[in-house]
């Protein structure tokens, strides 16, 4: 009942509205067309953002308080994506390399994710820990190394290890955001007072417009929805509840505020969009992106932007 | 003015693949390129794009008839199976041929 | 007097004096470029904006206040068009496809004619009502599909109907517009605030900058003010005076307050430079795009945002 | 390596009729195509844009020789009248032809 | 319907160039041309980009033969020696060639 | 020591840590980019919005106050590149065209390390003069000119002056500086206030994204410094000092404030990477755009904006 409200409150919100019209946008075959140059513009922006606040709060924090997050941080991205490996293989019956891509796509998380929820706990008034986005970074790759290992020992595959690391390591969403976390932390809270302007007050509107964009990019793979099968469709929002209450378990041993755990549990529910597809396409090409492109952007993404974050509110009520 | 008969080849490829293919020609001697980003299209395999930019990206380098052929077959053979590549190529003509060669 | 007062002061403003730059840059042949991209982000960023703002003061409105001077308004819109194009064909002695064409653009309106007017009246500190947006929705496509309807009786063409509607609803004005007004009328004043850094703050200053590359788009446009000749640069400064003193006259009938006549003035006397030429080059493919494209840009256009927009309010006050 | 001579159909439109000219491609009977946004030009029409974004667009198809000659008189019929189109052809080599056909 | 083969000629450039070269073009005699902005490319010159946007564009115009002969002696005479620029041409074919000729 | 703890202070800054970033992710081969057309629209927005507040400013100012730095900027923009042409001949035993395009950049002036000192000094609450502006856009042009008529000269060339000449002035940077600069003049403070949200606020955010992307441009010139050798990294570095200390010195002389002159002097140590590439380009294709690119963006810039700045404000000193 009160996750209802919530949800509702949610769903009336310029950000998720936004991803609705977009979704409308495509659906009614608008012109509208967001330039490609825009949206990696926005992106740009948000990682940026993201990782100065981030650096920024980290400077006045004590490390001592964040050894303990940070360490299940890496916990859940070495076990979900050998849960979601097992499911997607035994229940799920999927190739090899199509289970694995989906591991990776699931273990690893969705930045755009992570800021909605920011912002919906802002908007709630509920305080949350200020290194979160330290933890978007440490969640972000070793689900994908982990995956890719197990599909080329399941495979039998070698391959150039190294420079598929290298990539992941130097991609542009784990550059810009603990870029932006270490000119946040070097140049502070004055330095970040100098760029709120543009860095902070706005990006509220600047994650509606981004929105808008993606819910054009997730409606253009709601056609593959039939193709991919019920199964998928379960997996695409069945498998972030588990995470999602396995992350609020976690981050509450790790002793987050109530705030962080469930931002923790919206970060293990997402699945990533940016640096697992990348990855996954260059290191296990014979995976069908049809499957994790969309199970990634057309369900599961829109699931935890409209449901998925209060309902994570909610049941964080059941470990605090 | 004299002329030379060379081959333009052009490969059509998933944006991700870019870095990896040039590199590529140049090892088997391409002495130039030119990349028009920002293409799109569609093909047997559906849109199995990654990434949000541009989904294709085209790669035309002149060169001599064999290293011709021979860019034709590395491709069939490295990405065919598993990428949305195409090649092709066409007979063009240049001057300054020891440029391309 | 009075009214040449505020002409001069619109034309010392940041955004008239933005428009005379680009005009300049075209005129000097500056290397200046405004990249498409840019161009399409501040215009889908304008129509969200109006749309959001006119929604959330919606969610306050009274709609009993709302359906006078939508009537009005789309009485506007259905008999702009029939005037235009009979005056276009009697005194202009054009063809049918161009005058049916140029009826299109006259009946149909400028979003961004309509931003300046806003923006105008804000600066002097004149009310308005805050549904305005929403006639500008209403204004937008009935002009158009008359003039169409017109255009194919006159020429006994038939032709795919359904098509051309589908189109001009889901165009991506309307689309933004009406958009815009949904989610800002859901997510009321409160979640407008959220995202007023981005889309309340900024908006004149963003509108400066378009108006920049708008006043380049005309000037390009302006070496063909030859070939149309003197009869149509006659129609495009006359023809607004006209419509905008009859929507003037309708919006003091309807109720309105004097600034909602002035903006319902102004949107009669604007002409469409989205909307209507896409549809007409799709559906009247014989009109010569230099007509109306010269005509609604480089003539009608600067008229209004220079002296068109003080004239209207120095009339309103006949009415008033 | 067996290669196959196929023919390169280039269409060069105004924006707007993007979608509709590849819609009556694909009822023609062509499998794939690349599009290449924002390319500019000048013609025997001046400047018809109607939008602001790239004032024209090229639409490659790689169909064989029967297919393009049908393409050629069909954009002629439908276009060349009202609209600022050009198509052409050129003579290509593939391999894998069975891809386009 | 009747075609007629014409060559397309392609200049790929330096962007700086773009004006300078389409001027010539015109008085060289050319009626029509498509650039394609926003290339990039490597040759035997490194990168002597001047602006950061797209370092190369493409002229693309579909000619004569003989004039055809002609672009490709005057780009060679006028920007071999100091600029980013080669030229090719290629064969095509066209309906309407009244419109090019 | 205290000029060591501004160079401190001032590489700890927003904007240089943003630069050292963009540097970072191209030498490890980042998937990281920028899009052109977002660079062309964060320039358009620089040279504008400086341009805005200096004609604003310049609105208040009494034009007597303004000849002296005016004048002693032309002698700047007159001997700069003479000084340096005779440098490059016979210290570096450069080509006539070489020396001469080094000229052009060194004398004229790169309008965002104008807006790095002048955010150095709004940081530090240094004050100076409001139409600064205005001495940039009087050194960005005379340099390049003189320049190219000295290479003309030595090489016994004529060609299109005319040309050439129109090109420079209606070049984008002139061109939107001093367009910014009329506007803000003829709208005055009042005009600048409701385009403040644009143009005034976000300034150091904006600048902070641009200097991202320019690390990234210059660090891709790294691997032409091995090319140009080592008497260009040296001419690279003290060229600029020279040049900083005898601006300020002018500007002393001039009666500027200590900020102004800081000011002063870091335009005359910087060199041109937009107005003058494309200049040489054209009328010295013969030069080698190596050398004059790789001096500017991959040596000049990024000392200016680490070291340069602070040590032209300790400099100052000698001279107040
Ligand atoms: N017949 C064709 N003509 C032109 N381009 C094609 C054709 N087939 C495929 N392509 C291009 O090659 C890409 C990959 O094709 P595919 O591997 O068939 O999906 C497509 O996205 C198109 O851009
Ligand atoms: N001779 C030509 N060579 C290359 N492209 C051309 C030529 N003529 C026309 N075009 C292209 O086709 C478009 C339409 O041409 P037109 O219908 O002649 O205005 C132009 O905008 C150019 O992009
Ligand atoms: N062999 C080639 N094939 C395709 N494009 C080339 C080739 N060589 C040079 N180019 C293009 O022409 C431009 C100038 O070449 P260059 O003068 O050799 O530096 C390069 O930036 C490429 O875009
Ligand atoms: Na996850
Ligand atoms: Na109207
Ligand atoms: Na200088």
């Amino acid at each position: 009942m009160e996750i209802l409200d919530l949800v509702r409150l949610n769903l009336l919100s310029p950000m998720v509205l936004a991803f609705v019209l977009g979704v409308v946008a495509t659906l009614v075959r608008s012109d509208l067309k967001f330039p490609d140059e825009i949206y990696t513009a926005l992106s740009i922006y948000l990682l940026l953002a993201i990782g100065l606040k981030g650096g920024a709060e980290l400077s006045e924090t004590a490390l001592a308080d964040f050894w303990a997050p940070a360490l299940m941080t890496l916990l859940l991205g070495v076990s979900i994506p050998i849960v979601a490996y097992v499911i997607l293989r035994r229940l799920g019956r999927l190739e090899v390399a199509d289970a694995a891509a989906l591991a990776a796509h699931y273990g690893s998380v969705s930045a755009v994710t992570f800021a909605a929820v920011q912002t919906f706990l802002i908007a709630l008034d509920i305080p949350f820990e200020g290194f979160m986005p330290t933890l978007v970074a440490i969640l972000e790759i070793p689900a994908i190394i982990i995956a890719l290992v197990i599909a080329r020992v399941a495979l039998g595959q070698g391959g150039n290890w190294g420079e598929v690391l290298r990539e992941l390591l130097a991609g542009k969403s784990i550059l810009l955001l603990l870029g932006g976390m270490v000119i946040g932390f070097l140049s502070g809270r004055a330095g970040l007072a100098q760029v709120a302007p543009v860095f902070v007050d706005p990006f509220k509107g600047i994650l509606t417009l981004f929105l808008l964009e993606m819910g054009m990019v997730a409606a253009r793979r709601f056609r593959d929805l039939r193709r991919v099968g019920f199964f998928l469709i379960a997996f695409g929002i069945l498998m972030p509840i588990v995470n999602g209450t396995f992350g609020i378990w976690l981050g509450s041993l790790a002793g987050l505020s109530q705030g962080g755990a469930v931002i923790l549990g919206t970060l293990a529910a997402s699945a990533s969009y940016i640096a697992a597809p990348a990855a996954v396409r260059i290191a296990l090409p014979q995976a069908n992106p049809s499957y994790y492109l969309t199970a990634s952007l057309a369900i599961t993404f829109p699931f935890n932007l409209a449901i998925g974050i209060p309902l994570y509110y909610g049941l964080a009520g059941f470990f605090y | 003015m004299p002329t030379t008969k060379l081959k333009l080849v052009t490969i059509i490829s998933e944006t991700i693949l870019e870095d990896r293919i040039i590199r590529e020609l140049k090892q088997l001697g391409v002495r130039g390129y030119t990349v028009s980003g920002e293409v799109r299209g569609e093909g047997t395999r559906g849109l199995p794009t990654v990434d949000f930019g541009g989904q294709n990206i085209r790669i035309e380098t002149l060169v001599n008839p064999e290293l011709a052929t021979q860019i034709m077959a590395y491709i069939a053979e490295h990405y065919f199976a598993d990428y949305a590549v195409i090649v092709y190529t066409l007979d063009a003509e240049v001057i300054r041929s020891e440029k391309y060669l």
